[in-house]
């Protein structure tokens, strides 16, 4: 039998020839026990390769393998930013009692395999893709929650994830199975012509597998009320796995939402874009107000996450190339912001023992700057203060939501940040204005993984140091920042306003 | 030099003298303090008549002049000038303002000596000669303003002067306060003006007045006038702002007898006699001031008959006697009200003088029923209190018989229903006779009290131990109140010359204001008052005489009648006490004019401030911080209940979003 | 003919998948779903996809369901408690599941794609479904999809080992179960 | 046979597999039902390739078994670790989260 | 020079924060004092008829439309000036006590410092709003780290509260801005420029509900009645130095924010909402005034005091005429002035008495002459005696009041009434009457006499000539007025 195969670009596909690569590498590393050493080297190596990739193929805007990947400006940014948080996350790893248990090879070869997924899915332009780079970077990330497993919480997280997750991609498979029976097309540009010409626009097949296959995308980037693994399950995975998926789940689900709903589905926005912004606001108010009395540090900024993701999807209900922007924009921040909170949250539990209770914050400011500075800068940027990446973000959120009218969601977006300051500060407050408790200090003995040095550990440090650096610099001079997110926004510019 | 430069001399000595005293209390000796604060008061004294000379030299017409040193505030149109205003109607106040100062300074310079607050007090009294001047010389409304406040805070640092008793500070806020309330009738009149004629110096007010306000009694006119009249009111302890004459009593001796006698209180005399275009053009209002002061004239004196404190008496005897002037002003006896205004700054100086000279003499009682036989005592003080009582009661030939009596026959000339203030007067009169020698015949004649005994025998006064005569309570001697050896009584020079000064103007000080024969003050004021309809016509000079004739057979029979009430039958008072005791306990209680502020203002503005302190801030405005709070805090309770942790019921919220999701578009589809 | 084969086939589907649901030994579910599998294969013939419903068999039921069958074996079989800890969710689940099975129905009844009445296209071209199209398709127009999935095999296999697979440095599960409840 | 039957029958197992979901306890019949919804949803797609007699339907359809099985090896391995870790295998009993 | 003086305080507190300990005071005080000449010089140089001056504008976020505009007007030209005085006595009061971790306390007060600084010159409406953020989020950490748990009030509960409901308003207020630029630029090219804003004019429809969320902010910040919920206990827990000028120039912001935003870009709002604003005025003169005279602790005595200015402040601004406005950003001055004497005066009480509750005290003039003056002067200002130049503040706001409606000038004039009564009573009540024991009345240090009387002197030439301001001030402010003027025509 004969078939011609496919014209490949290489130089479009070399992200992921790279990333591949490196995961393979992993998997072999990890196999023998002599070089297990050099694990956090080669996952390093490959990020940085990717990155490095990835900005060669900066101006690239083509579709590889018959369309099924689109690598383009929104591809190349959101992969930038996903590769970004892994390197943070690869760094904070190292010396994690959950690597240490499950053999730091296969847990970094996990990582990578996610990130593969999500720059994958990044690029996805047709449904096979979108779902199979979908379960390819959820599926590692269920294992990667569960991979403390000393801690019960570890593996009751995973499970809880495997679950939802996987009644969540349920439901997304069932709603691209609709959309293809209506438009009988799986690439995404196809789709929207399908369903224009089909005349489906608003047919209750179409709006149906629409709905699922929102209602799947909601669950990833933890909408509500779709959102309820995800405090438990920030809680209870291990933090440097928690530090990766917080920011780089939303990006590349983000990602293959803007691309999924303003390419295949642009034809119908004013189906669902009601939907959207209903959902936006609900996860804003249960966020907010779900963070409030929290007393876990990890558990309060999953709920934060939830309202984040509120915010977020508000750049999309607009549908415009503005708002894109915005939420490129404000995904980048949260990256920045959130990166520093976790790293400073791993360096605090090396030292306490593995407590992220906010109780076990107090008097840290004096003792710890290592950990009071990066959490005190995250705390403030989340909560959208200037001079932060966080309340440019807003602002530019703001602009793009009054631009299309949307200013009552607006409106919705600064309440909840009203909300959401009394936990963010409450933090604050328990960093710098609350005597040490002796609580605090004390710590369980032969626990593993306990590191009193962690402070000083270039590894942890440098995350640290670096992401909160980044939310005060780009909330000053911000504008490298927008025109890094206007690039992502651009590429959709012959789909959207 | 002209007029105007003189005035602004005037003002510069008296602020001069309080900075310097104030500024160098800690290296400079008591006594020179003393004499440079009397030396700034008798400068402005000179300047004062260096102005009048300068000014007399002027045509009639011509007699006022405006001074401005620099724009003190311009915006919107109302623009305010840091100006001066002298004409004969200034100049008068100034001269009889610094005059008296200059002997009560003097006086001070031995009574307070001794005292600890020594610098303070000659620091305070030149600021407030300051003010005084200001409010006279100012030549607008604001500017009157600023001299107006600053009077009556330079009247609260020198009630509260001994701030260590608490008696003295209460006063001290009670006078601040009711001051402040006439200070925002100013406020408020000024600002009518300014709307109503689009200026605000006294000039161009009254030029324009006469224009804008066409008719008499226009309302807004009146408003003006009756606003301007509360000022003067709280200022001059009218009714009902009276009541906090009698405490400022607290206040040193020579304070009351400057601040609260001689100067500051007859400040709103002068505020009508200014304003008078103002006050013509709404006759209503210059008659509810003439009627407001009828009835404060009757009211203190039958107060001043029953109250025992020395000091009181004399205080509602000068309540009672600025009723005398609001009458003459109102009624449009100008000249009359600032004859009366002048020389009962003199005898009521006087009069207090005398009475601080027995106080100290009896360590500080002021009761008058422990005292007794003064008249051996002190035989010059106890003169000084003769001819002052005279003149206070009007006496043939003294100063207070001329003035008081001029205002009376203008009322009774100008006839209609103003006759009432004639026949008030007289009462008044009556009355006034009775008060002031009430005093004489209780503590001059008869066996010496202890006191006076012992001053008798040593040549020297007991030293008691000083005490706060309101409340009996020790007093702390290091703040200000008199030391052991303060009690130099009538022996000080300074005393002296102060007392016999005014007690020899008291006596002939109305010779330059006899009927037909001298009308200095008359003359000098016209040229203020030339326009005015009411200013022009007098009574004729036999009518003038009648009159005095008429209140010299009163006082005459008012003082014999006093002397046979307490000399004579000295049980009668007690009988009448007890067969009037309804009316006497009404007087006695000072009509229960305190009582009744304290009900209409004090009461509720304190309830509103506890409503707000109790209830409100804790309910409604905590209410809506804390209610905010708890409303999210319970809605945050509420997700993190469903937040179980229980796996399945997350699947089940998810499955009850999708479905909602799916019935929502499905209903959309249709 | 179709018909009955559809509703047999359907029939069987169905009842395997109530039995997965419904019968209390895990065990059994696993067989059942084995059952449930193989009428679905069935399905999948009438609908033309062989190499599909051929695959359903072999990798499904032969290699999937016999890790299943060791891991039920393994944990040994619990018979959990047919009253549950919260009945609420007894009541709500069945009731939630219906209203979606409603909900999708109605869509797909009242869809205005005229085609879902028909059998589908005519005729489909030839070799359609067949191991051949499948793997055509699979090389040209979804060969990234196709690495994708091999590389989520290996992965996932690399999970089940580092998840269940024993490690020497893992803690022996006596000590490890305190260590679970420390936690 | 219309194929609107095909879909009404995978909507049906689709929302028999939901069911599982949401009453059983035990672990590894939940990942059981999880099958269950994807051959819903397989079948679905399976469904409408037929009717446009498009391959693409099919391919996914594998790509979806790939998955089940991938999804089903990871959950396994976990609930082999947790009964490693004595925990019990009922996810009622899995609270250690929550609030 | 704008940037210069606005950065100045920003880079010496970077460097008191890094510098050792020993030099961190004086780094911060020279900070404060060069900024005090920078702010000299330019307001010396200031022409009052020059309208909007020493300009700078540059791009800042393009991508936004956010420009980096500085400029000063007579608006904010004495206010600039405040800011830069106020904050000399604050460090270097601090400096002479000392105090824990100095260089993080300097840092925050110079952020601050800078901050509001920002917020009077910002001639974007972002990168006003920006700043008026910026300005709580320093003195959220100088409340609260350096704050004193008082009336079982805990500084971080009262701090968090603090934050949390100043910023509710500035977050309504951000999402207002941007509505103002994009509804204003209505598709065309997005501007901030407040001057451009006030020039294209906003549907008056929109202008409606903006209004609100600028007055949100801007009343939450003062606070304003009923708004006021955050403001006791902060001032609970705040330490005197910091809290002496968050009193006297941060609540001041809201006031500015409505001359230089509300009224010019939303005249007809201002029109439409005049009489809300001014009752909202009205109630907070009532009951800031009456509190003032319930409460006997000296921070809370101050704090309602200045919640009653503020009144009247807002009630001359919505006067909307001339003198009304004139006199109260006078006012706002004025009562910049006082206040920071003010509260270092208590911080001074507290240290002669341990206390600052004015139930127990008194008689602290006994051997402090001074010291006594010194406060009498202060609290104769706080109760706008005539010859004040607060009485010139208060004047020209009732004038203008009553222009517009006499009723409220009327009630309004009452509670300058109460202000002499708590004044006074807060004045008696320290220095007056018996001196209790363990109190020691000592007299006031040349040091701290330094860091007081200067402010004082200013007071007192004011009062000889309060044109200096108003003459400055008048061009710009009647420019204001003047336009909510013709939407009401």
């Amino acid at each position: 039998m004969t078939f011609d195969a496919p014209a490949i670009d290489y130089a479009g596909l070399s992200p992921i020839i790279a990333l591949t690569a490196g995961l393979v590498a992993m998997v072999l590393v990890a196999a023998f026990d002599q070089v297990r050493r050099i694990a956090p080297a080669v996952a390093l190596l490959t990020l940085v390769t990717t990155a490095g990739l990835l900005i060669w193929q900066w101006d690239a805007n083509v579709g590889l393998l018959n369309d099924s990947l689109q690598i383009d400006g929104l591809a190349v940014v959101f992969s930038l930013l996903i590769v970004i948080s892994a390197t943070g996350a690869v760094l904070l790893a190292i010396g994690d009692p959950s690597g240490d248990q499950v053999g730091r090879a296969d847990f970094l070869a996990l990582m990578l395999a996610s990130v593969l997924g999500m720059v994958m899915l990044t690029m996805a332009n047709n449904l096979v893709t979108f779902f199979i780079a979908l379960e390819l970077f959820s599926i590692p990330l269920y294992a990667l929650c569960g991979t403390n497993l000393r801690r019960r919480e570890s593996l009751e997280s995973g499970l809880k994830y495997l679950i939802i997750g996987s009644v969540g991609s349920a439901t997304l498979l069932y709603g691209m199975a609709l959309i293809y029976g209506a438009s009988a097309a799986t690439e995404f540009t196809a789709i929207a012509s399908g369903l224009t010409e089909g005349g489906l626009i608003s047919d209750s097949l179409t709006l149906v597998g629409v709905g699922m296959v929102a209602v799947g995308l909601a669950f990833k980037i933890s909408i509500a009320p779709f959102h309820q693994w995800t405090p438990d399950v920030y809680q209870g995975a291990p933090t440097p796995v928690t530090a990766f998926m917080s920011a780089a789940t939303k990006l590349a689900a983000f990602a293959v939402f803007i691309r999924f709903f303003l390419v295949a589905l642009e034809p119908m926005v004013a189906q669902w874009d009601v939907i959207l912004a209903v959902l936006a606001t609900i996860s804003i108010l249960v966020g907010n107000v779900g963070a409030i009395a929290q007393t876990s540090l990890k558990r309060m900024l999953g709920y934060s996450g939830v309202a984040q993701a509120g915010y977020m999807l508000a750049g999309i209900v607009v549908a415009t190339q503005q708002g894109v922007d915005a939420l490129t924009f404000y995904l980048a921040a949260y990256l920045a912001m959130n990166l520093a909170a976790f790293a400073a949250i791993v360096i605090h539990e090396r030292q306490a023992g593995f407590s992220d209770s906010i109780e076990s914050l107090r008097g840290i400011g004096r003792s710890n700057p290592v950990v009071a500075w990066p959490l005190t800068i995250a705390m403030l940027a989340l909560a959208g203060l200037p001079p932060t990446a966080g309340f440019i973000g807003k602002l530019y959120l703001f602009q793009a939501l009054v631009e299309a009218n949307w200013t009552w969601l607006g409106v919705m977006i600064a309440i909840g940040t009203m909300i959401s300051l009394v936990y963010y500060m409450r933090v604050v407050a328990t960093i710098w204005m609350s005597p040490a408790s002796d609580a605090s200090l004390q710590v369980p003995a032969g626990e593993p993984g306990v590191d009193l040095e962690a402070s000083r550990r270039w590894h942890l440090v440098i995350p640290a140091v670096i992401a909160s650096a980044a939310s005060i610099f780009f909330g000053i001079i911000p504008q490298p920042l927008v025109e890094f997110a206007q690039h992502a926004g651009n590429a959709l510019a012959s789909f959207i306003a | 030099m002209n007029a105007a430069s003189w005035g602004w001399l005037v003002l510069l000595f008296p602020l001069l003298g309080s900075v310097l005293i104030g500024a160098t209390f800690r290296v400079l000796p008591a006594r020179t303090a003393g004499l440079i604060g009397i030396g700034a008061i008798v400068a402005a004294f000179v300047c004062g008549i260096a102005a009048v000379v300068s000014l007399q030299g002027e045509p009639a017409e011509s007699r006022h002049v405006t001074d401005s040193l620099w724009q003190y505030a311009s915006v919107g149109g109302l623009s305010i000038d840091l100006g001066i205003y002298v004409d004969p109607l200034s100049l008068f106040m100034v001269l009889v303002v610094t005059g008296v100062s200059s002997l009560i300074h003097i006086y001070s310079y031995s009574y307070m000596k001794s005292d600890a607050g020594y610098h303070r007090f000659f620091s305070y009294l030149n600021f407030f000669v300051f003010s005084m001047l200001l409010l006279v010389l100012a030549g607008n409304y604001v500017l009157l303003i600023v001299g107006w406040a600053f009077v009556g805070f330079a009247s609260y640092a020198l009630i509260s002067f001994w701030y260590r008793r608490e008696t003295a500070t209460r006063a001290g806020m009670k006078a601040f306060v009711i001051n402040v309330v006439g200070d925002i009738g100013l406020v408020l009149a000024a600002i009518l003006i300014f709307r109503e004629l689009g200026v605000i110096d006294y000039g161009a007010v009254f030029e324009k007045a006469p224009e804008v306000f066409t008719t008499t009694n226009e309302w807004t006119a009146v408003a003006i006038c009756l606003l301007l009249l509360v000022g003067a009111f709280a200022k001059s302890a009218q009714m009902p702002f009276h009541t906090w004459l009698a405490d400022a009593m607290e206040g040193p001796t020579p304070v009351s007898s400057l601040i609260h006698a001689a100067t500051m209180v007859t400040a709103g005399v002068y505020l009508v006699g200014r304003s008078y275009p103002l006050f013509e053009l709404a006759p209503a209002a210059a008659d509810v001031a003439a009627i407001v002061g009828l009835v404060t004239l009757l009211v203190a004196g039958t107060i001043a008959i029953v109250v025992t404190d020395l000091k009181r008496i004399i205080a509602y005897s000068t309540m009672s006697q600025i009723g005398y002037m609001f009458v003459a002003v109102g009624i449009g006896a100008y000249s009359a009200g600032f004859f009366h205004l002048m020389t009962h700054a003199f005898f009521k100086a006087l009069l207090f003088m005398a009475a601080g000279s027995v106080i100290a003499a009896m360590a500080n009682i002021q009761n008058i029923d422990r005292m007794k036989g003064f008249y051996r005592a002190m035989p010059f003080t106890a003169a000084m209190l003769i001819i002052g009582a005279l003149a206070l009661s009007g006496f043939p030939g003294t100063s207070g018989w001329f003035s008081k009596d001029e205002i009376i026959d203008f009322a009774s000339f100008r006839g209609g229903w103003y006759e009432i203030f004639a026949i008030g007067g007289y009462i008044g009169a009556f009355m006034t006779a009775i008060y002031s020698f009430r005093i004489i015949f209780r503590i001059l004649p008869g066996p010496p009290c202890e006191e006076a005994a012992h001053l008798i025998e040593t040549g020297h006064v007991v030293h008691g131990e000083p005490v706060n005569p309101a409340t009996g309570e020790k007093e702390d001697v290091e703040v200000g109140y008199p030391g052991e050896d303060h009690h130099i009584a009538e022996q000080a020079t300074g005393m002296k010359i102060g007392m016999s000064v005014l007690g020899f103007l008291a006596l002939v000080g109305g010779l330059v204001q006899i009927p037909g024969v001298t009308e200095v003050i008359t003359h000098f004021l016209e040229p203020t008052f030339e326009d005015s309809p009411l200013a022009a016509m007098h009574p004729s000079v036999s009518e003038a005489w009648k009159g005095l004739a008429k209140g010299a057979v009163i006082s005459v029979v008012g003082i014999a009648f006093t002397w046979w009430l307490y000399i004579g039958r000295p049980s009668v008072p007690e009988t009448l006490r007890r067969t009037f005791r309804p009316v006497y306990t009404l007087f006695v209680n000072k009509w229960y004019g305190d009582q009744i502020i304290d009900f209409l203002i004090v009461r509720p503005v304190k309830g509103l401030g506890r409503f707000a302190d109790r209830v409100f801030e804790p309910f409604v405005i905590n209410g809506l911080t804390g209610g905010t709070i708890a409303i999210v805090r319970s809605a945050g309770g509420a997700v993190r209940d469903l937040q179980s942790g229980m796996l399945r019921s997350y699947a089940l919220l998810m499955a009850v979003g999708t479905v909602a999701i799916l019935l929502y578009l499905l209903i959309r589809s249709l | 003919m179709v018909e009955v084969a559809f509703f047999f086939g359907a029939i069987g589907a169905i009842g395997g998948a109530l039995a997965v649901v419904l019968l209390r030994n895990p065990f059994y579910s696993v067989l059942a779903l084995v059952v449930h599998l193989v009428f679905l294969a069935g399905i999948f013939l009438l609908l033309l996809s062989q190499f599909i419903a051929a695959a359903q068999i072999v990798v499904y039921a032969g290699a999937v369901m016999v890790i299943y069958v060791f891991v039920a074996a393994y944990v040994g079989g619990i018979e959990e408690p047919m009253f549950d800890a919260s009945p609420g969710l007894r009541v709500f689940g069945p009731i939630l599941a219906a209203a979606l099975f409603i909900e999708i129905s109605i869509a797909v009844l009242g869809s205005s794609l005229s085609a879902l009445g028909t059998e589908g296209v005519a005729k489909v071209q030839p070799g359609f479904g067949t191991p051949e199209a499948v793997g055509r398709l699979m090389l040209e127009d979804f060969l990234i999809a196709f690495e994708a999935a091999s590389l989520l095999l290996l992965v996932a296999a690399v999970a089940a080992i580092v998840l269940a697979g024993r490690k020497k440095d893992a803690a022996p599960p006596a000590e490890s179960a305190n260590a679970g409840e420390a936690g | 046979m219309a194929i609107e039957w095909y879909l009404v029958l995978s909507a049906m197992l689709f929302s028999i597999g939901l069911a599982g979901v949401l009453i059983r306890r035990n672990p590894v019949v939940i990942l059981l039902c999880l099958e269950l919804m994807l051959s819903g949803g397989a079948l679905a797609m399976l469904a409408f390739s037929r009717l446009h007699g498009d391959g693409d339907g099919q391919v996914f359809v594998l790509m979806v078994l790939v998955v089940a099985a991938s999804e089903v090896v990871v959950g396994l391995g976990l609930v082999v670790a947790m009964f490693r870790r004595r925990i019990p295998l009922d996810v009622d009993e899995m609270k250690e989260l929550r609030g | 020079m704008l940037s210069a003086i606005l950065w100045t305080p920003l880079v010496f507190g970077l460097i008191s924060l890094l510098v050792p300990r020993r030099f961190a005071a004086w780094a911060a005080g020279a900070g404060t004092v060069v900024t005090l000449i920078l702010a000299t010089i330019v307001a010396i140089g200031f022409d009052p008829s020059g309208g909007l001056q020493y300009v700078v504008d540059v791009t800042w976020i393009p991508g936004l439309g956010i420009n980096y505009s500085l400029g000063i007007d007579g608006i904010s030209v004495f206010l600039v000036l405040l800011t830069a005085i106020a904050w000399v006595p604050a460090v270097a009061f601090t400096a002479s006590r000392g105090t824990d971790r100095a260089g993080l306390f300097y840092f925050m007060l110079l952020v601050g410092q800078t901050a509001t600084l920002g917020a009077f010159l910002a001639q974007d409406l972002l990168l006003f709003v920006l700043f008026f953020d910026l300005m709580i989020v320093p003195f959220y950490f100088l409340f609260g780290i350096w704050g004193s748990d008082r009336d079982g009030v805990t500084a971080s509960s009262a701090t968090v509260k603090m934050i949390v409901f100043t910023l509710i308003g500035s977050l309504l207020m951000l999402v207002g801005a941007v509505a103002v630029g994009v509804i204003s630029a209505d598709g065309g090219q997005l501007t901030f420029n407040m001057a451009d804003l006030a020039e294209a004019g906003l549907p008056s429809g929109s202008q409606n509900w903006i209004f609100w969320f600028f007055a949100a902010a801007f009343l939450l910040k003062m606070p304003a009645f009923p708004l006021l919920g955050w403001m006791p206990d902060a001032y609970r827990v705040a330490p005197l130095p910091a809290l002496a000028v968050f009193s006297a120039v941060l609540s001041k912001v809201g006031a500015y924010g409505f001359l230089r935003v509300v009224l010019p870009i939303m005249p007809d709002a201002t029109e439409l909402f005049q009489t809300t604003m001014l009752i909202i005025a009205l109630a907070s003169i009532i009951y800031g005034s009456v509190m003032a005279f319930t409460k006997l602790d000296l921070r809370l005595i101050l704090g309602f005091s200045s919640v009653a200015q503020l009144g009247f402040i807002t009630l001359g601004i919505f006067a909307l005429d001339s003198t009304g406005a004139n006199g109260a950003l006078l006012q706002m001055i004025n009562h910049g002035l006082v206040v920071v004497p003010a509260f270092l005066i208590v911080a001074l009480i507290a240290e002669r008495t341990g206390s600052e509750e004015i139930g127990p005290m008194g008689g602290l003039a006994k051997n402090a002459p001074v010291f006594a003056v010194i406060f009498l002067i202060v609290t104769m200002a706080t109760l706008a005696i005539p010859g004040s130049a607060n009485f010139i503040g208060e004047f020209y706001i009732l004038n203008g009041v009553f222009n517009t409606d006499v009723a409220i000038a009327i009630i309004a004039s009452s509670g300058v009434a109460l202000a002499a009564f708590y004044a006074l009573r807060m004045f008696q009540r320290t220095m007056h009457n018996p001196l209790p024991e363990g109190a020691d009345s000592r007299e006031i240090s040349l040091r701290d006499g330094l860091m007081i009387v200067p402010i004082v002197l200013i007071m007192i030439v004011l009062a000889f000539c309060p044109q200096i301001i108003l003459g400055d001030t008048a061009d710009s402010v009647d420019a204001t007025v003047a336009i909510s003027k013709e939407a009401a025509q």
